[in-house]
């Protein structure tokens, strides 16, 4: 087996000096009735023309997004990523090393999650953040956890805005650990959400994201308002972290705790993972975040370097009593993020989100002439939501046989929620060309 | 050479990237326009290209040199799954997107799916977790959920956790709001079988047990301890971070396991990334499948389905606890580990377990006379030394550690498990050729006499030779410098 | 612009440095009527994506081998490359480095050259060999000027089996340096070759390929006796180098000189290039050898290491003395094929090639009971041709419309000679799998 | 870390490969069955892996820092081009397949021709030499063959070179039989005009000049060379090595260039690659452009199509004289170099020559105190030195460029060009930023004065900190050992 360095020959070898007759009798605690003799049921080694066949044939089954004309966002966004960034990132010492637990062979590793923590904070206007979570949406559960541990309260808030999948790891997280959680109905765009009235003293936080589920931006500087006056943190979700190149960021607007899903800057698709979660706060709250945190210091010669730290908050320390559980990060994926983000700079960053914007703006105005079509948002950045006369799934389905993915119909994700029925998010980013948006506005035309 | 951290390459006016900027439009930002500067540097690509090469020399890899950090399991990262994870088919579908386009996506899930459930002997998957601690979460979840269901979640709220687990184990359990009672080892290395008895009640939700355990051994006792489990109305929650040990040879199916995760990267050779990202599906027994989360993939005769809702479950018949993620777990890691199953095979995956043991306990055999070994009899797939060979030396674990960067190598996990002192754990893994493990071997050995032979200053200022010197981490901890700023006056940073 | 680092103000004040008031001024030897003001007239520069398009567009205008049943050899095969091979061969260390020029810091280049060039020595059953060439063309044609080095003389045969277009490249540069050049006709298989009787006195060496341009297997043995009688060389020619993991190696028939096409080993179809030529002979003919050649050494503290050697005979050293004016080698091509060929290794090597054997006899088994087809070969490698009831041109492109692609009628290469007008040469390898044979058999049924 | 040689990693029964033996047929290799051990090692995957990555750690990089070889153009190689090499469309076609399936392909070529054409201002282009010397070879061959068609083969036998040329330019003169008469330099650096208008003559075939030439000069009297090399029946055979200096700003067929190759890797940054492969397209003139040689893409109604043999050139109307290369020339590089100029587009080019003679003239200006120039005036894209600097110090060029490696520096090109002593040739290239010029600027001013205060060990036995000391070159050539073999006596190797 290619992979398998050991012969024949060196295993006779070892065995000698291990004293043992056979590979067997180094399994010889395992009780007897549990040891397989005979191979499990399937298949047996193949050879990588043979992997790549197999993988290739589900591969072909599949729609890229590259392959036509692709408006679906709603938590995951189709970037440009820069060739460089790939490579990069596949290089051995990158991508085959460790947690870098051993900071003396770890510095490149080190080095680059401060600069990615550097750019978080940065870019959503906060003081620090950590070296990664997950994703967007386990990040969002660990800030309610967090908000829960800072204000000693029991009870979050989660606004309508707020993706119903996030809604639901939240939910998930809440229900498990026993706390009270209260989930406000959808908000479409153009109603407003009484938001205000749900902030009472009991709850440790409230959690808005922006642009919301439907592409609204929505101002926080109220929420954070209210939400400070009763004690509880507003936590501010960004699910498409390209829009803080254009539009004002949370930290700005009064947010405790930013969550964002990183996975637009430097990652693909890949189907919903891996992704990067991005997690920033108050300095003040430094101590109480989840998850890694890479400090500055120095060596026994002097010499700048860098360390993992404040780890007595996690598990591997503190057991039982740790801020969560959480063991890994997204290693090579803040990576990515944070070579592609270094590629962009401040320029280069809000351009791509200008022209994100513009895209998304040419689009809904050329769909806004189809007949039947109603633009429901006010203000978005590269998402907006469409009401259409008849439901939504329906044309998405038949925009398919059009060759255009169009983009989210809400109902599936909110299933059985009459008023989003004949909702369709729709998302444009710098990948789309006039072509693809004159393609869309023909199917849709169509199809309608 | 030292390099500069990025901010420091700011250059305004450079960039790494050329964007045209967009026609002339009307913003539809509302009020929500962003002002004023981010403080992001302005760097051009060949500069960037060469800020994260010079970087990566900083590091040390598994492509680079034998790596025995025991339970962390760095074995070899075959490039033909990097390839098919880029395949556009796989890497550039949106989780969103219209199940129909999506066929080929939940076919590869559906199979990784088969293949964990032959391996394991389990009847039930859930894929989503996105690294092993969250499978344990997950796990746990599901632990409950059933107890919930049988109307038992009030009153059992102790989890029994051996003192040799993971640290996740219990952060785990207390997460969800359970007491975590430790279970005492016994002098050979494993689960004290009477003590953990007694420790058995009405009031137990489950036991969370490594196998092989943290020490390297399998607990021998292992389906006694499943049944008294079970017979006091408890789950069995399996931390699968060593199923790489027993893939292939031991079903933990067949152990009376009712919640296992798995580690992709560990068993199934996803790469570790410098931290991440992981993949932790977790596999049920029949008593709890039925409580797997959302999403989960359906074949049936119309082709491949997502259950993503808890409409769908109803419609399916299951029961779902609730979603652990937004989308449908770790899918650039599903490929990964296929692709290395399929490379494998039945067969291969068994020689993976074998090898992963022969190699380890080729490592015991050769280094226990220098070393000193805390247990008896062989280990699994990897081998596990106190510090009592250090006793009188001056010269500690982490001074050892320390001296091995300076010779080449990683060091192996140290302080791990906290039952033996001074811990050293060290997994060779499959992939390591005999030349490479025979010259591990003796190096280890010649530390080892070097530190008897008083040459302490050799590891006490160890390392010497790497990137950096041992830094303050004390000092990082007491005032912790998170992030870059940009020196106070104004003048240029070098 | 991404790639160009300085800034205006960079430029500003470099210029002040230099005392120049801009960069014109610097231009300045340039005569007056020479210099352009504006721009050339070609389009601006573009973003990555727009590149991507550009080109993605062209190259979706092409069939990939791997899409269709492919059957074309002719001196360029295609096989599986490991990953590992190109993922190594794009190591910033190894793609971006120069020519070793300073051995200490290029050993990684330097061993690795020495190892290829051991791979092709023991290979080719040959006893030196060098750094590559350009390719196998190009080497076969500084074959022929180094035989006339070594025998002084100005003459060569170049039997009916060299591919014909490595014909064409030694018969231009030996009209251009003013040698003398015998073309023997197309060697078609069954039919002998009478070579023998064209071996003088005058000659220096004589050129045939095995496998021939055809397919068949030679035997060099009474070639290299009747050559050697002469006080020539015999010069071998292996378009497919894998042949050799199941064929007598040229080196064991008495060859002096063996040139060999390396793509097959680690390197893609490229459209006809980048490949790597490889160039082995025996000892005493060392020092006659283009190109660059790598030696073992010791350093100042007496550890193995590895230098450039010999470059007396080369062009910056010797200029119009030198042995050729070559100046680079196909240093990538020749990492990928000496990774290729260390993940291969001894057994790995000849099981490959016994795979492709089995592949074309399998393939040559099921077309010969096509109607109206015959093969020709008697004894061949993976290669092999077959006659057809009509011109072999129109049948590949009637088959290119049924989704195969055939293989090489011999008339493109051979335009006018009638003889080969129903020829099809035909390659498989462990690419082409029972449905592929299928296919073609199924095609070229209903095309004939 | 010593890396052993692969050979002696040979571990039998080890591979790195899974294939599976064919199903039993009928062999039909006849009597050429080969027998006998090749002596190829057995390697595992992962073995092979850490022996590359480990052998690449050996090596300097354009990617780890500056790279400063004067008239080899060691510039940043954009990953962009490696991808679009990597395109399936493009990677995975076959030279000889039907025209009709490789339509793209031949557009590429017929695009990258036309950005070469208007790039040079002339009418022509053959893309299939391999490298540049081979294009050399390819431009010379088509002035020869213009000279046959004129009837004066057999007459013009000489080809005037300068002094400072490349040795690949009287090499490739000798190789077509020419002689080669070398043209003295002025004290200027450059050609003799005086000199060489005596040296003209009814027998002379060509002039071949580099320009900017191997000073980093521009030859200010080119175009009365070219005109008086014209006057004399002759053609101009321009070396396009340095044609990144001028790019976008002179085009060469203004200067009366007859024939140029253009060395696609320093102009067009297809990666160096350790030594190659190259490419080298060559552009003709009017009066050679009929003379261009097979294969050529032509651009009609029905397509694009190849002309590749003779009768398809008689019916274009053309007249090559034969051919370079068995298929089409180095299209992988190709499509590189086509991603390169898309990128830059005309004034991304234009900018290119600008800043590389920016960059350059800097270095001299700042060097020029400490470090002595030959020549007066600005430079082009190289600044050149010469060793009067090092007078007396006891340290040659050669010391003081493997001084350089322990600072971290890949030395200049040295002793070239031929005209001045102890030559120092340094091109930064467009894309290295001020601050990395800086740094190297400040490191050689440091190395200069370190040289002068009487360090001298400091270079005569430098370097310290590379893989290697210096090499004994001279034992290498002596008696050469070009590969390996095994030990001797039956024993391990270690």
């Amino acid at each position: 087996m290619r992979y398998l360095p050991l012969t024949e020959n060196d295993r006779r070898e070892m065995l000698g000096v291990i004293g043992a007759k056979s590979v067997d009798e180094l399994f010889r605690d395992v009780p007897e009735r549990a040891r397989r003799e005979g191979l499990v049921d399937l298949p047996r080694r193949q050879g990588e023309l043979e992997v790549e066949r197999m993988l290739g044939r589900m591969a072909a089954k599949n729609t890229p997004a590259a392959s036509v004309p692709f408006f679906v966002g709603a938590g995951a966004y189709r970037h440009h990523v820069p060739a460089a960034v790939d490579h990069l990132i596949q290089r051995s010492e990158f991508l085959t090393s460790y947690t870098p637990y051993q900071p003396e062979i770890t510095q490149g590793t080190l080095q680059y999650l401060f600069e990615f923590q550097t750019q978080v904070a940065m870019i959503t206007g906060m003081e620090v953040a950590n070296a990664s979570m997950y994703d967007g949406a386990t990040g969002c559960g660990e800030a309610v956890l967090m908000a829960h541990r800072v204000t000693k309260r029991r009870k979050a808030v989660l606004s309508g805005t707020l993706h119903p999948q996030y809604a639901a790891v939240v939910q998930n997280l809440s229900d498990f650990a026993d706390y009270e959680l209260e989930v406000m109905p959808p908000a479409l765009p153009g109603q407003a959400e009484d938001i205000l009235a749900h902030i009472h003293d009991d709850i440790s936080c409230v959690v808005v994201q922006t642009p919301g589920f439907f592409g609204e931006l929505h101002d926080l500087r109220p929420i954070a308002e209210a939400a400070h006056a009763k004690g509880a943190l507003l936590i501010a979700v960004v699910p498409e972290i390209l829009s803080l190149g254009a539009v004002t960021p949370p930290g700005e607007m009064g947010a405790d705790i930013v969550v964002g899903e990183g996975q637009s800057i430097g990652n693909g698709l890949n189907f919903g993972g891996p992704y990067v979660g991005l997690f920033a706060t108050r300095e003040k709250y430094m101590r109480q975040m989840p998850g890694r945190l890479c400090g500055e210091t120095v060596d026994a010669d002097g010499n700048r370097g860098f360390v993992l730290t404040l780890s007595t908050r996690e598990q591997h320390i503190r057991r039982e009593k740790a801020t969560s559980n959480i063991c890994t990060n997204s290693g090579l994926c803040c990576l990515a993020f944070t070579i592609h983000m270094s590629l962009l700079g401040e320029e280069g960053y809000k351009r791509l989100a200008r022209i994100n914007h513009a895209a998304a703006v040419k689009l809904a105005e050329r769909l806004a002439k189809v007949p039947g079509v109603e633009i429901l948002n006010q203000a978005f950045f590269n998402e907006f939501t469409m009401r259409l006369p008849k439901p939504a799934a329906e044309v998405v389905d038949a925009l398919v046989d059009k060759g255009v993915i169009g983009g989210l119909p809400a109902s599936r994700l909110l299933p059985g929620v009459a008023e989003v029925e004949d909702l369709l998010i729709v998302a444009s980013t710098e990948i789309n060309t006039e072509a693809d948006r004159a393609a869309y506005e023909a199917a849709l035309k169509e199809v309608l | 050479l030292e390099e500069p951290i990025l901010f420091e390459l700011d250059n305004p006016g450079a960039c790494g990237v050329d964007l045209d900027e967009p026609e002339e439009f009307a913003p539809r930002l509302g009020n929500f326009a962003r002002a004023g500067r981010i403080g992001l540097p302005s760097v051009s690509e060949p500069e960037v290209v060469r800020h994260f090469v010079r970087l990566s020399s900083k590091n040390y890899s598994i492509d680079a040199g034998l790596y025995p950090l025991g339970s962390c399991t760095m074995k070899h990262n075959p490039r033909l799954n990097e390839k098919m994870a880029r395949l556009p088919g796989l890497g550039d579908v949106h989780p969103l997107q219209p199940v129909k386009t999506v066929q080929g996506a939940l076919e590869l899930m559906h199979e990784l799916s088969h293949w964990l459930k032959e391996l394991t002997g389990m009847p039930a998957v859930a894929l989503s977790p996105k690294a092993g601690a969250h499978g344990e979460l997950c796990g746990m979840m599901a632990i409950r959920a059933a107890l919930i269901a049988r109307g038992e979640d009030e009153t059992r709220s102790r989890v029994l956790v051996p003192e040799s687990a993971h640290g996740t184990n219990p952060a785990t359990a207390a997460l969800l709001g359970y007491k975590v009672d430790a279970i005492p080892a016994t002098k050979e290395g494993r689960v004290d079988l009477e003590a953990f008895k007694a420790k058995l009640g009405p009031d137990v939700a489950a036991i969370m047990l490594t196998n092989p355990n943290t020490c390297g051994l399998f607990e021998r006792d292992i389906i006694d301890i499943a049944d008294a489990v079970h017979e006091a109305g408890a789950y069995f929650y399996c931390d699968g971070a060593n199923f790489n040990a027993i893939v292939g040879r031991v079903r933990p199916g067949d152990l009376g396991v009712d919640a296992m995760h798995i580690n992709l990267h560990k068993t199934f050779s996803t790469p570790h990334g410098g931290g991440g990202p992981g993949a932790g599906p977790v596999v049920f027994s029949e008593a709890l499948a039925p409580f797997a989360p959302l999403p989960y993939v359906v074949h049936d005769k119309d082709g491949f389905r997502l259950v993503e809702t808890e409409g769908d479950a109803k419609a399916d018949g299951t029961n779902p606890f609730g979603r652990m993620v937004a989308f449908h777990g770790q899918m650039g890691m599903f490929v990964r580990a296929l692709a290395y199953m399929m490379s494998h095979g039945s067969d291969g995956l068994r020689q993976v377990a074998e090898d992963a043991v022969l190699n380890a306990n080729y490592v015991l055999a050769s280094l226990k006379e220098d070393f000193s070994a805390p247990f008896e009899g062989p280990c699994m797939h990897e081998a596990l030394f106190d510090d009592r060979f250090l006793k009188g030396t001056g010269v500690e674990t982490l001074d050892f550690a320390k001296a091995m960067i300076d010779e080449g190598y990683h060091p192996m996990t140290m302080y791990f498990p906290l039952v033996v002192h001074g811990a050293m754990l060290i997994e060779p893994t499959e992939t390591e050729s005999k030349q490479s493990v025979d010259l591990f071997i003796a190096t280890m050995k010649d530390l080892a006499r070097a530190a008897k032979s008083n040459d302490k200053d050799r590891f006490t200022g160890a390392p010497y030779m790497a990137p950096r010197r041992r830094l303050d981490e004390t000092g990082a901890a007491r005032k912790p410098v998170l992030r870059w700023a940009p020196p106070a006056p104004k003048q240029a940073a070098e």
